[in-house]
């Protein structure tokens, strides 16, 4: 792997639509591209989300497009488990190390599943946030790329862990597999790592860490998806009740100085287009409580469709503070509806939380030549050979962070060709 | 002639942390946090917005800002991190100070009895500020006032809790004259700054 | 051709299909039925050796035509890629044993020998592409706009070391950008507005070796295909150039919506201007106190926004920039003079991302911003009184201006829409010679792109690509960035088409339609339905293909009635071919056989996920993968009918509004045509449920079972079909 | 462990015989306990409370303040400023904040101090009791002089406002602080869970000007902790445990309630778990006397 990469090697680091585009755009340009993934799979959160606003397609509608693009082009090589450690050197001349982890599974896996029939152990099931439980040997989702099954670390030393060795009949398991350092040379890098959602449980007057019934957005895209952990039945946490009085609290994080100073864009949207999952099922409210709403360009249009659907309504109000009723499970919202000052005390049965969002980190400090800005979203290097792409350089939805990643796609190319130019190459 | 920023500018040079007012971006959590706010006629939030809007009699003739009870839930709640608590304050002394604040308005009423028993001995003496609250209307109501809190009176004095002898004296400042000159000339240099007269 | 065909069979008895099927017969079906020359069966096929195995005997046997009999054509991809030979991959993991019950091994068997038919029945219909011999090699790159959009795409494609053409209708570069006094912050600190730059980005693109540069100028005239356009450019004076082009960037941009339409706001009055209009004033203030057009100096303007914008007797939807273009024209005042009263009315306050900075700067400043909605706009006095509804303090209130500025929005310079008729349109841009029109096809409101959410820069025409707010409302952040996308996207589609590989989402493909012309009726389907407007006619009035145009969907294949429209790895054979190849049991055996054609971008996967989550359907099904619905051909359906099936059921992608179709229209024409089915049926004499249509998305892996399962309990009800035995 | 030193401002309601008189006993005794020294600031004034700005203004306010940090700069030099008022703690920290930041302010009060003979240096630090005893001391420190654990006796932590708000605890959130509830399991009694009522508002100095709206929310407070099955309410500040304690008398007259739940201050907790005497956690100064922890003192 190691030898393919040349400075004239393109680095997409993250694994997620933005750096999937960014990868893609470069590699169908003619270029050697090699992408890491941190995760077991690509992907990324849009792989978490059930559909997308405004059309209310899905997500993975795409993703399946860009995976046959991936397995069809010999440009582009993929890396999971794979984390960036440092990167060193400029601009045409890359030094990068990078820690791949081990999936205690190889190349020979066929998907067949027999290792997870096999295993016992039980897990919280990351691709659904924790939410549902999934095998000690499990395929991470059904779209998962590489289509192959990963063995958790805390069954390897365990019998489960042999189990899983003795139901492979291709001899795939590899428990012996050991984290590995590898060094590689590139002339540019997309910085393509995405966002993560701001913690709910430092938004005290919500209670998140309190009550059982207060979730998150992505949260609640899990409970959507026929795949997720109920099946795609709306049912609240705390006792599995259908929930048909669902209130969505926009800007949970975002401007707000107290946490986040930016607003994460794609939150009002992503809730007009929760509330219709809500309203398909049947007689079910929602209750959008915001302070802008934030529908951009032809994304009015979806706002207005949302206006029109009796099922959902809309307070101009960020609310005070949320409240159990013990005794229902209820929540109680106290507010003011600020067209006209109208307080209220509203109950509902699910309490969803637009999150908001950060830049995902790193778990490595950033080249010092990156240029980020107030919130840590991160603009380039100075000497224009790592670029920012998608989430990872602004608070973006995913048709802008296709449009961020293809620019980046080019830049870096532009860089490479800059370098190779200079050095008379070309 | 409304949304002249002449009375937010008045605000902003008069009232502590009046300069905080345009900063508002009207989320209403300070409204909808505010433990008396069923009984303000018109949210912090609002009040903002009618600073802005110039409506300077219905801000400063209004009773809501002395419905603050100051439990600062406003405060660390707003987004935008205005000092809520204080630009209520502030603006119900600027509205008391220049005369237009409610008369009668019972809390006004209490804070001026409660300065002026702090300032005559430079601690407050609780049965002094208790009863002449209760006899603020006159003597009649007063006695009434008193009788309707007269088992908490006894209780407290059972409870050794209010002393009947501080009527007479109590507790005091050694340097009273002191701390009297520093008072003096504290409101000297506000009132000057504010540009109000001494009253 | 096919005397070289030299075919061969890999059936695999891994992830348990040795277990749940007889192979041995499997093996046979492949040598009696499907005639395969060499047959090998390997418990382990993705393995090293498997893989081994297959690639000798492609060498020393010198295999053309391969079927692999293992898992589907989704997993092991990679491992099973055999570019020089064509290849048939036969599901018989997720497609049989984990969706067929227990308890029904003797159909379940059944099936999987179909499948093996099928596939040895494709494979040897099957050519291997070779890539589209007539690809254009030209590289050099068009952009049509010269505003910061243009710029920006010719600067980036230059810079990356291609030619660039650049053409501009008025006499200067620059476009809206030269007329605005400063721009909305690009990187932190968001709180100032910022010089627009324009005047660098102009001299550097000037200077540049590799553009050139036509202002004053049109375009006459577009021909051909990616890779080899030809584009005539005339000047304003009557000259004419024409020049060899490889892919085109359309960065025409906006007009800002015309103001007089806005009588009740105030258009037309003497002291209300829209945002432009606000720049021109600011231009000649140059960062001194701002004066009116009549000299008077400014003490107080209130900014109207939302001016004729998310309002469907106006544009429906939002500019996406004037929430932040008013917050920074309202600082050009505060800045030059703090005393200056500035309101900005706004019914939803849109500065997302850092944006939120810039709106606290201004706040900062003593901007104030008050939600409310504006009834009308009259003179009065010396100014304006500008009456609206406070939605904050519930009352209606004015406000008396110097200066009253609308934030009006962003109406694309698309030029002609090809759906409208001639009279009702403007001047076209591209002036495309297209047998589907002059320009290309718009989404909505005017603006040009295909699929806004995945993939943003996909139109509807091959090697064309929009960039700017001609593609989507946007502000200037934004159009730099699209624009800098598109040149990349201008790159990739001239290398594509030297390299004769099909573009977005096919990518790489390298089969093209080929037609025979000696069949064609000119019933000229084909060039009206194809999405992406590939085909034109020759003199002769014939379907002339431009490959390089074509996405390879197949919509084409699928309209045309006397079926000469063919891939070389997918024609109306080698589906035909599995469709009959499968073994058709006689009506009193109660072993049913329905035909499903799904849509392999959706529905196959769904199929795909159903079996590994272990949904079973009924074994009487007979999948067979289409490129797309666009390209079933009814042929299919009637051969089908006739040789005994007794009912076919289509799966494709959603269709109208929000369709989710990757090739647009494939699935909304595959509707409209088996809406004409009943008919057909009639005449058969058959009942009209013998044949459906339904919509699946990709997460369906439930739904799909259960249509299957649903169709085949109504086949039962209505009994086999009468036709067996007649095909 | 050494003996530890602090400049104490008692506040108005912690004086002998009024209203919290007790609050500054057990404070006593648990300081005695604990080696603390409390030294009275010389000569201190009224902070102002919460109430002082209608009449007193901005500067006024601050100048008394400053005063008291003048005399502790003076008299009791290097002394952190320790009030058990959470009224007095508040106002006393606002003024310095304010000082701090605006250089205009801190010369204006100067200029007013002069007229006293005084001068303000900003050398001072303000804290609360509450703070003292959490960051100085810890939990396992406060745990060592327990001799009586609090058993069978279930509290509700009633932190209010201003303990809690602007300014806190470090390290607690400001809608559900845990403070009070450590403290009452670290002398071995039991916090009722989820007391929703723990951050309400009493009314403040309003109880006094709006009887009937701060009577509502006291109602709350008391309801609550009756539902979650407390014997007593715990409080740090002494306008909570006054309002909260005398006028649930009121409450019943007008409402027919039957409360009768005891309000205490953690000080008077920590006395009886020290084994100190009902009198040395001043129990004998409340209205409604909290029978089962005088009980429990009152045991050998």
């Amino acid at each position: 792997m190691a030898s393919i990469a040349t400075n004239q090697t393109i680095l997409v680091v993250g694994g997620g639509i933005s750096g999937m585009t960014a990868a893609l755009e470069a590699a169908e340009c003619g270029r050697q591209v090699i992408l890491v993934e941190r995760n077991t799979s690509l992907g990324g959160r849009t792989a978490q989300l059930y559909r997308y606003f405004p059309k209310m397609c899905h997500p993975t509608c795409g993703l399946e497009i860009n995976l046959r693009r991936m397995k069809a082009n010999r440009n582009l090589k993929v890396l999971t488990l794979a984390e960036i450690r440092s990167v060193s050197g400029k601009r045409g001349d890359y030094t990068v190390k990078i820690r791949l982890s081990p999936r205690y599974v190889n190349e020979k896996c066929t998907a067949c599943g027999e290792c997870a029939r096999a295993v016992e152990t039980e897990i919280p099931n990351p691709h659904d946030y924790g939410l549902g439980k999934i095998k000690a040997a499990y395929l991470p989702h059904a779209m998962a790329y590489p289509l192959r099954y990963v063995i958790d670390p805390s069954i390897i030393a365990t019998e489960d862990g042999q189990r899983a060795k003795k139901a492979c009949k291709y001899d795939a398991v590899d428990l012996e597999m050991k984290e590995e350092l590898v060094e590689m040379k590139f002339g540019s890098v997309i910085w393509a790592t995405g966002w993560k959602p701001y913690d709910a449980s430092k938004i005290q007057p919500y209670g998140y860490d309190r009550y059982d019934n207060v979730i998150t957005s992505i949260e609640f895209e899990r409970l959507a998806d026929p795949h997720g952990p109920t099946g795609g039945k709306l049912l609240r946490p705390s006792d599995g009740a259908e929930a048909k009085n669902i209130a969505f609290i926009q800007c949970a994080g975002s401007r707000d100085e107290n946490h986040l100073r930016h607003c994460s864009r794609i939150c009002c949207m992503a809730s007009l287009k929760q509330s219709q999952y809500v309203s398909e099922k049947g007689e079910s409210k929602s209750t959008i409580y915001y302070i802008d709403i934030r529908a951009i360009d032809r994304f009015e249009d979806f706002y207005r469709k949302v206006q029109e659907d009796p099922q959902v309504s809309f307070v101009k109000s960020k609310v005070a503070n949320i409240q159990l009723d013990e005794k229902t499970g209820e929540l109680i919202l106290k507010g003011v509806d600020t067209e006209g000052y109208h307080r209220y005390e509203a109950r509902h049965d699910l309490v969803v939380l637009a999150i908001g969002m950060e830049p995902e980190s790193l778990g490595i400090p950033l080249p010092e030549d990156i240029i980020t800005d107030s919130s840590g979203f991160m603009e380039g290097s100075k000497d224009l050979g790592q670029f920012g792409a998608g989430a990872a350089s602004s608070p973006l939805d995913v048709n802008r962070s296709a449009q961020s990643a293809t620019a980046a796609a080019l830049r870096a190319i532009q860089s490479i060709y800059r370098t190779s130019s200079a050095e008379g190459g070309q | 002639m409304s949304y002249r920023n002449d009375f937010l500018k008045e605000v902003e040079e008069n009232v502590e942390e009046g300069e905080w007012v345009k900063m508002c971006m009207q989320c209403g959590v300070c409204a909808g946090s505010c433990p008396f706010g069923p009984h303000w006629e018109h949210s912090p939030q609002k009040i903002f917005m009618m600073i802005r809007a110039g409506e300077r009699i219905q801000v400063l003739s209004s009773d809501s800002m002395w419905m603050c009870t100051s439990c600062y839930n406003c405060i660390v709640r707003c987004p935008r991190k205005l000092p809520i608590t204080h630009i209520m304050h502030g603006l119900a002394n600027y509205a008391h100070r220049l005369g237009l604040a409610p008369k009668g308005q019972p809390t006004r009423v209490f804070a001026k009895t409660f300065w002026d028993n702090l300032v005559k001995t430079g601690r407050v003496n609780e049965l002094k500020l208790t009863l002449s609250h209760y006899f603020r209307d006159g003597f009649i109501q007063g006695i009434r006032n008193a009788l309707a809190m007269k088992d908490i009176g006894l209780g407290m004095m059972k409870a050794r809790r209010i002393n009947p002898m501080e009527l007479f004296g109590g507790h005091g400042l050694q340097d009273l004259e002191g701390f009297h000159a520093i008072v003096a000339k504290a409101r000297e240099i506000e009132d000057r700054k504010k540009g109000l007269k001494n009253g | 051709m096919m005397s070289e065909m030299k075919t061969a069979a890999y059936l695999c008895s891994g992830c348990g299909l040795g277990d749940k099927l007889d192979m041995a017969s499997l093996s046979k079906v492949a040598q009696k039925a499907g005639k395969m020359a060499i047959v090998r069966e390997h418990p382990f096929l993705c393995s090293e050796e498997g893989v081994k195995l297959i690639h000798d005997e492609i060498e020393k046997e010198s295999v053309t035509h391969a079927v692999i009999a293992a898992c589907s054509r989704r997993s092991k991809t990679e491992a099973f890629s055999f570019p020089e030979t064509a290849l048939s991959r036969v599901n018989l993991r997720e497609g049989v044993i984990w969706v067929v019950a227990e308890g029904h091994e003797e159909i379940r068997q059944e099936m999987a020998e179909d499948y093996v038919r099928m596939g040895c029945a494709e494979v040897k219909k099957m050519k291997l592409p070779r890539g589209n011999p007539e690809s254009g090699k030209e590289k050099n790159i068009l952009v049509v706009g010269g505003g910061l959009s243009g710029l920006t795409s010719a600067l980036e494609a230059a810079e990356t070391g291609y030619k660039v053409v650049l053409v501009e209708k008025e006499t200067r570069l620059g476009g809206w950008a030269s007329k605005i006094w400063k721009r909305v912050p690009f990187s932190s600190p968001y709180n100032d507005p910022q010089n627009t730059g324009i005047l660098e980005l102009i001299s550097k693109v000037s200077a540049h070796k590799n553009i050139e540069i036509h202002v004053n100028s049109a375009i006459l005239e577009t021909s051909g295909a990616p890779g080899k356009f030809v584009v005539r450019i005339g000047k304003a004076e009557g000259t004419e150039t024409e020049v060899k082009i490889g892919a085109i960037i359309q960065a025409t941009g906006f007009s800002s919506y015309d103001i007089s339409k806005l009588p009740e706001l105030g258009g037309g009055l003497p002291h209300v201007v829209d945002q432009a209009g606000l720049e021109q004033l600011a231009i000649k203030a140059e960062g001194k106190p701002i004066a009116r057009e009549d000299g008077k100096p400014i003490r107080s303007v209130a900014f109207v926004q939302c001016a004729g914008q998310r309002d469907e007797s106006h544009l429906p939807y939002c500019s996406g920039h004037c929430c932040a273009t008013s917050i920074k024209q309202a600082m050009y005042f505060k800045d030059a003079h703090p005393e200056v009263d500035t309101v900005i009315i706004y019914t939803d306050l849109r500065t997302p991302g850092m944006g939120e900075d810039f709106y606290r700067s201004a706040q900062e400043k003593g901007v104030i911003f008050t939600k409310g909605k504006v009834s009308s706009v009259e003179n009065a006095g010396e100014g304006c009184r500008l009456k609206f509804r406070d939605l904050i303090l519930d009352e209606e209130s004015t406000i008396e201006a110097d200066l009253v500025v609308l934030a009006t929005g962003q109406v694309p310079n698309s030029g002609v829409n090809i759906e409208l008729p001639e009279e009702r349109n403007q001047v076209s841009v591209l002036n495309l010679s297209y047998r589907q029109g002059k320009d290309m096809p718009q989404l909505k409101y005017g603006f040009m792109d295909s699929h806004f959410i995945c993939f943003p820069y996909e139109t509807r025409r091959t090697g064309i690509y929009a960039a700017g707010p001609v593609r989507r409302p946007m502000d200037m952040l934004q159009a730099t960035e699209d624009a800098t996308g598109a040149a990349l996207k201008a790159i990739q589609a001239v290398e594509n088409a030297s390299l004769g590989r099909a573009a977005h989402p096919r990518s790489g493909d390298l089969s093209f339609p080929t037609v025979r012309l000696e069949g064609c009726t000119q019933c000229k389907r084909c060039t009206v339905e194809c999405p992406f407007g590939a085909i034109d006619e020759d003199e002769k009035r014939f379907p002339l293909f431009n490959e390089s145009r074509c996405r390879r969907c197949g919509t084409c294949m699928g309209a045309c009635p006397v079926r000469v429209i063919s891939f070389e790895n997918y024609s109306i054979d080698t589906v035909g071919s599995q469709i009959k190849a499968v073994d058709m049991p006689d009506e009193f055996s109660e072993k049913p056989r329905i035909l499903i054609l799904a849509c392999e971008n959706d529905a196959y996967p769904a199929l795909d996920m159903a079996g590994m989550k272990n949904r079973c359907y009924s074994a009487f099904a007979r999948i067979i993968p289409v490129r797309c619905l666009g390209s079933v051909n009814t042929i299919w359906i009637t051969d089908a009918l006739n040789s005994g099936y007794d009912g076919v059921m289509m799966m494709g992608c959603k269709h109208g509004d929000n369709y989710q179709c990757h090739f647009v229209k494939g699935s909304e024409l595959a509707n409209y045509r088996m809406g004409k089915m009943d008919d057909t049926l009639k005449q058969l004499g058959l009942e009209t449920e013998r044949v459906t249509t339904v919509e699946v998305a990709i997460t369906d892996h439930e739904k799909v079972a259960a249509f299957i399962n649903d169709y085949a309990e109504t086949i039962r009800i209505i009994g086999m079909s009468p036709m067996k035995g007649f095909g | 462990m050494a003996k530890k030193s602090y400049a104490f401002y008692p506040g108005c309601s912690s004086q002998l015989k009024a209203s919290a008189s007790n609050y500054l006993v057990s404070v006593n005794s648990m300081c005695r306990i604990l080696d603390v020294q409390l030294t009275q600031i010389p000569d201190w004034n009224c902070c102002g409370a919460s109430i002082a700005y209608a009449e007193g203004g901005e500067l006024p306010r601050h100048a008394i303040n400053a005063r008291n940090f003048a005399l502790a700069e003076k008299h009791l030099p290097g002394q952190d400023i320790v009030a058990t008022c959470a009224a007095c703690w508040l106002g006393a920290r606002e003024s310095k904040e304010r000082l701090d930041v605006s250089s205009a302010l801190m010369r204006e009060t100067n200029e007013a101090l002069a007229a006293g003979g005084l001068h303000y240096k900003a050398e001072v630090n303000i804290r609360h009791m509450v703070e003292v005893l959490i960051e100085d001391f810890g939990y396992e420190e406060l745990k060592k002089p327990v001799v009586k654990p609090l058993e069978n006796m279930k509290f509700a932590g009633y932190v209010g406002c201003q303990t809690n708000r602007p300014f806190g605890i470090d390290g607690e959130s400001f809608e559900n602080p845990k403070y009070l509830d450590k403290m009452v399991e670290t002398l071995g009694g039991e916090p009722i869970g989820q007391y929703d009522q723990k951050v309400t508002c009493c009314g403040g100095a309003l109880a006094f000007s709006e009887p009937e709206k701060s009577q509502k929310q006291i109602r709350e407070i008391v309801e609550s902790a009756y539902d979650h099955g407390a014997d007593m309410i715990v409080t740090p500040c002494p306008l909570c445990q006054a309002n909260v304690e005398i006028y649930q008398s009121e409450i019943n007259k007008k409402q027919g309630t039957k409360f009768s739940m005891p309000v205490l201050y953690y000080s008077q907790l920590m006395t009886v778990a020290y084994g100190g005497s009902a009198k040395d956690a001043g129990l004998d100064g409340h209205v409604i006397p909290p029978r089962k922890l005088i009980d429990a003192a009152s045991k050998k």
